[in-house]
């Protein structure tokens, strides 16, 4: 689905991410771990295309998108979340959707009219769906800013939802969530997987990432040190001495 | 006194026609050589090109045709450059007291001609009692005042009865009233007027002295 | 003959720059460094400069007691603008800030022209004196003007980089919560540096004041624009890139005018900041676009 | 009467110069170039009528397509740069566009009469309405029917998916590139469309003054188009002629007899309207609360 192949991205002499090599295959959940610092952010930024790329190339489903502009890369197949909430405070919830339910109407060349002004009935049955899979159906009307932080991130995900994509990029979606939250959103995430989306899991949290993930890569200084099931890199001696300071 | 070089604030249309359809023309006509003029706009603070212009046109008369603030600007820029015209004339609109407030020193002996000017007794009184109440009845606010007297005149005449059904027919005779006069008491006397309408007046001069305007023509004299 | 002109305007143009520079420092401040707009600045500065004109005129004094007197009015000046449009309004909400400040602006400007009923006021001359050199002439009292600014910009980067209220400034105006959890008392930095940057105004004031001869409440609108421009040429919150901007405006506007005239003189200098904006967004001083 | 109508008139066109500026801020840019647009939209209809002999209609109709065309040619470099700087940019084109009719002459011959824009002087014989016998009242209305259409508009522009994405241009521009917005095309679409309604709301200045010159457009007049929209209230087209009747209506006309003291308290009401209501006048509580109380009584 997405790869990467001799990613760079320089800040100056500081080189975030490194000669980055990575293969997802359609319909796994991939995790990308690594220390505070260790690039997964400016990965997920290349690949939306935030930051310009310094040398390499990243392909979706067979297609180079390394020099295409932000919103064509999420309109054509890419839909994320952030790590530090970014919604429409001011529009609703259901607003928040119809606004990125726009990428799969821009994708499919839907008429001007049901793009921009009314919004057909396949749009609205969409937005329905995607809220109440996020179970926010009863908030449709909610202002953004005034759900709850729990809300907000099941709202941004069903944000990234509605645009229908092939691939998901997850920035930290478990951040600041207690244990039972983080049963809901493993739930979402698998049924996510299933429903034919393929998944790109950026985690801290590791129970999580190891329950769930098909495949893990693990990222530090910029460069990739270790991949494979979540069993191989547990046992990976370069990711102990990552996380833990000490080899062995 | 041979030469003369202006000075006009150029996004103002009376300073321009003051200087470009009236002095220009009439100067040229009487023989006076033009040298040019420099040019400015309404709030501008720097003047080094304009009076460096001024200088080298070196005419003996230096007419500013502007408003009080940029009229200051210009002559405190002239005076830095040292440039001194044997004469310096002003318009109606510099001859108020913002000119003596902004540069008194600098405009020293400036000369402006007018038709406003309390001048007869009735409008030195009148000058008098604006100063009580801390106004001033100067040579430019003086037009205001004179505008006044002749809807007084009219309105005496014509009888008009100021009431909410009178209304209309006020107008009416206000109007009519304005059209037919013939003479006009001004602060410089009887003012005539030509069959269009337009006053014939005699001016006199006014120029800067110790920080003050002094009359220093008057043709009524 | 011509060239000679030519070379006292570009002169006389990069002198009379100096009391664009000096307004700039303060605006660059206000917006680069403290991440606020604040449209009142220049009112409040030309306000100073009539406090100090006043208060100069009735107890007496030397002409460059008056620049103490307005930096202090126009330090007085920076709170109340502190307190009255942007101590209670949610910094959340830029557009409130910006429009309260709208506000102030129009207010101070018709404060001025009601206490001196819209009358020029000749301003005192500070530092007088012209150099010649052969057939040139230099300002003293500009270059006085410019080596303020210079002196301004040494004491605002002094206090910006080594002392603690410049360290409180930036932390505030970049990492507003986390400078709370420090213990940073963000209000009272806020006022701390709308009186330091009010205090420069005045004095600026003053002293431009005293260059043009005049104040005059249609001094308020032409420097707030030129302040802007100055801001933006030099890159917003470097001093030394308001410094030079300012200069370069008043060279560029002088030059303009001899060769163009008066009228279209604005057009081309407008022209100008817009190639610089579109060209070079981040100002004089800018490394190349950050790209990569 | 003839007063009251005059000040509807003014009320009307500056409530379409406040839409005009509605629309962009939408997308949260603050553009002090309305006023120079509303300039354009003056000079081309003024020019259209007198010069060429068009119908109003047809003239305001071309003034606006030349200014929102202008408006989207200015877009492109204008909005590369962000807040402040933007703020500067349009202030620098608005200069421009007002120096630019400072030194435009264009002046034929019309019986022997000289007719056209002559540059410090002004555009002075805009005399379609008399020439035509239209009456106060009559410009009064047609001003206000282009008002209600364009606020029609832009009412339902507000409730369509067009009007989310502005507004979600202008809450959080790197979130609306990752929901696939083109920015760029958003925000001079906006800029487009509010430089199309400034220059009907000047070509509407032009003819009910008669008289236009470069000083009606300054900085001043586009710090006042931002003003309404941002006194009274983003939330809705609503908010905008709310300001237009508390500025032009309240503190214009009805603090007359307050004399030189009205100036004084204009700015400072400005100031306390701000810090009492930060999101303006009618601000989305407001509006909803007054949904309730003329809308669907629900409970």
């Amino acid at each position: 689905m997405l790869e990467l192949a001799n990613l760079s991205k320089h800040f100056g002499g500081v080189r975030a991410v490194d000669s980055l090599n990575l293969k997802i295959e359609p319909g796994q959940i991939f995790g990308l771990i690594g220390p505070n610092g260790s690039g997964k952010s400016t990965t997920v930024n290349l690949i939306t295309g935030l930051l310009d790329v310094t040398h390499g190339s990243i392909t979706l489903a067979g297609e180079e998108i390394t020099r295409l502009p932000t919103h064509v890369r999420l309109s054509s197949g890419i839909a994320r979340t952030f790590q530090n909430i970014r919604l429409f405070g001011q529009l609703t919830v259901w607003q928040n959707l119809w606004v990125a339910e726009n990428a799969r109407a821009q994708r499919e060349r839907t008429n001007f009219f049901s793009r921009w002004m009314g919004g057909d009935r396949g749009a609205r049955a969409r937005i329905t769906r995607a809220l109440e899979f996020s179970g926010l159906a009863d908030k449709a009307d909610e202002l953004a800013a005034n759900l709850a932080f729990g809300e907000q991130r099941r709202l941004e995900l069903a944000r990234a939802l509605a645009a229908e994509p092939k691939l998901l990029l997850l920035d930290e979606p478990a951040a600041g969530m207690n244990p039972e939250e983080i049963g809901a959103l493993d739930d979402r995430i698998r049924q996510i997987r299933d429903s034919g989306i393929t998944v790109l899991l950026i985690e801290h949290h590791m129970e999580l990432i190891m329950a769930i993930a098909d495949r893990i890569a693990v990222l530090n200084f910029g460069q990739k040190i270790a991949e494979g099931t979540p069993a191989e890199v547990q046992a990976h001696p370069a990711v102990r001495e990552a996380y833990l300071g000490t080899a062995g | 006194m041979k030469s003369i070089f202006g000075g006009v604030e150029e996004d103002f249309a009376h300073s321009r026609a003051t200087w470009y359809a009236v002095m220009k023309e009439v100067a040229a006509k009487e023989g006076f050589e033009v040298k040019g003029e420099a040019k400015w706009l309404l709030n501008d603070t720097n003047f080094t090109n304009q009076a460096r212009e001024a200088r080298r046109a070196a005419a003996d008369i230096m007419v500013i045709s502007a408003h009080p603030f940029t009229t200051c600007g210009m002559l405190k820029e002239m005076a830095r450059q040292g440039v001194a015209p044997k004469l310096l004339v002003g318009l109606t609109s510099s001859s108020s007291l913002e000119t003596l407030q902004g540069c008194a020193k600098e405009a020293e002996a400036i000369i402006i001609p007018t038709s406003f000017a309390p001048v007869t007794p009735e409008a030195q009184a009148a000058a008098d009692n604006a100063a009580k109440f801390n106004g001033s009845l100067d040579l430019h606010s003086a037009a205001a005042y004179e505008n006044v007297m002749i809807l007084k005149q009219v309105i005496e005449s014509e009888g008009i009865m100021a009431k909410p059904d009178t209304l209309q027919d006020d107008r009416n005779k206000i109007r009519a009233g304005l059209a037919k006069l013939q003479q006009t008491t001004g602060l410089l006397g009887v003012t005539k007027r030509t069959p269009d309408r337009e006053a014939i007046k005699p001016f006199l001069f006014v120029h800067a002295k110790a920080g003050k305007w002094e009359v220093l023509h008057n043709p009524l004299n | 003959m011509l060239l000679v002109d030519l070379a006292q305007s570009i002169l006389d143009g990069v002198l009379f720059g100096a009391t664009y520079a000096l307004i700039g420092i303060g605006f660059t401040l206000v917006f680069g460094v403290m991440h606020k707009i604040n449209m009142a600045y220049a009112a409040a500065s030309v306000g100073g400069a009539y406090a100090a004109l006043r208060l100069i005129t009735l107890i007496g004094g030397p002409a460059w007691a008056s620049l103490l007197i307005a930096a202090a009015v126009g330090g007085l000046f920076g709170l109340f603008i502190y307190w009255l449009c942007f101590r209670f309004i949610p910094l959340s909400n830029p557009l409130a800030t910006l429009m309260s400040t709208v506000g102030m602006f129009l207010l101070a400007e018709e404060i001025i022209v009601h206490t001196t009923d819209g009358m020029p006021q000749n301003y005192p001359v500070v530092v007088g004196g012209i150099l010649h050199l052969g057939e040139f002439m230099i300002r003293g009292d500009l270059v006085f003007v410019f080596a303020c600014a210079i002196l301004a910009m040494l004491i605002l980067l002094y206090l910006l980089y080594r002392t603690k209220l410049g360290t409180a400034t930036r932390a505030v105006s970049q990492q507003p919560i986390a400078a709370q959890l420090v213990g940073i008392r963000i209000n009272q930095v806020n006022a701390l540096t709308f009186v330091v940057t009010g205090m420069l105004g005045g004095f600026a004031g003053a002293l431009i004041g005293s260059a043009v001869g005049l104040l005059s409440p249609l001094l308020v609108v032409p420097l707030t624009i030129k302040g802007l421009i100055v801001t933006v040429i030099g890159g917003l919150g470097s001093i030394p890139g308001a410094i030079i901007a300012g200069l370069l405006v008043g060279m560029a506007e002088n030059v303009f005018q001899y060769f163009r005239g008066v009228t279209e003189r604005d057009i081309y200098v407008m022209l100008l900041l817009f190639i610089f904006l579109v060209f070079r967004p981040g100002g004089i001083f800018s490394t190349t676009v950050k790209r990569d | 009467m003839d007063f009251y109508l005059g000040l509807l008139q003014i009320m009307g066109v500056h409530t379409l110069l406040g839409l005009s500026a509605y629309v962009v801020l939408q997308t949260g840019q603050v553009s002090l170039a309305q006023a120079g647009f509303m300039a354009i939209g003056a000079y081309v209809a003024a020019m259209l009528t007198v010069l060429a002999g068009w119908p109003l209609i047809a003239a305001l109709v071309v003034a606006s397509l030349v200014a929102g065309i202008t408006a989207c040619l200015v877009g492109f470099p204008a909005l590369r740069v962000h807040g402040l700087m933007l703020v500067v940019a349009t202030i620098a084109f608005t200069e421009i566009v007002r120096l630019f009719f400072f030194n435009f002459d264009y002046q034929i011959s019309r019986g022997n009469l000289q007719v056209g824009p002559l540059g410090g002087e002004g555009f002075r014989q805009i005399r379609y309405f008399p020439e035509n016998g239209w009456t106060t009242l009559h410009v009064a209305v047609f001003i206000w029917t282009v008002v209600a259409l364009v606020m029609a508009a832009l009412w339902w522009m507000d409730r369509s998916r067009a009007g989310a994405v502005l507004r979600a241009v202008g809450e959080d521009e790197i979130a609306a590139q990752s929901c696939g917005i083109n920015l760029t095309a958003v925000k001079v679409s906006a800029m487009t469309a509010g430089g199309a309604i400034a220059g009907i709301a000047g070509g509407l200045y032009a003819h009910y003054t008669t008289h236009i010159e470069q000083s009606n457009f300054t900085i001043l007049l586009a710090t006042f188009a931002i003003a309404y929209p941002i006194l009274g209230g983003l939330s809705s087209v609503f908010g905008t002629v709310a300001a237009v009747i508390f500025i032009q209506g309240f503190l214009v006309e009805g603090l007359r007899f307050l004399g030189d003291w009205r100036n004084l308290l204009f700015g400072a009401l400005i100031v306390l309207v701000m810090n009492i209501r930060p999101s303006g006048l009618l601000d989305a509580r407001t509006m909803a609360s007054l949904r309730r109380l003329f809308g669907r009584k629900e409970g």
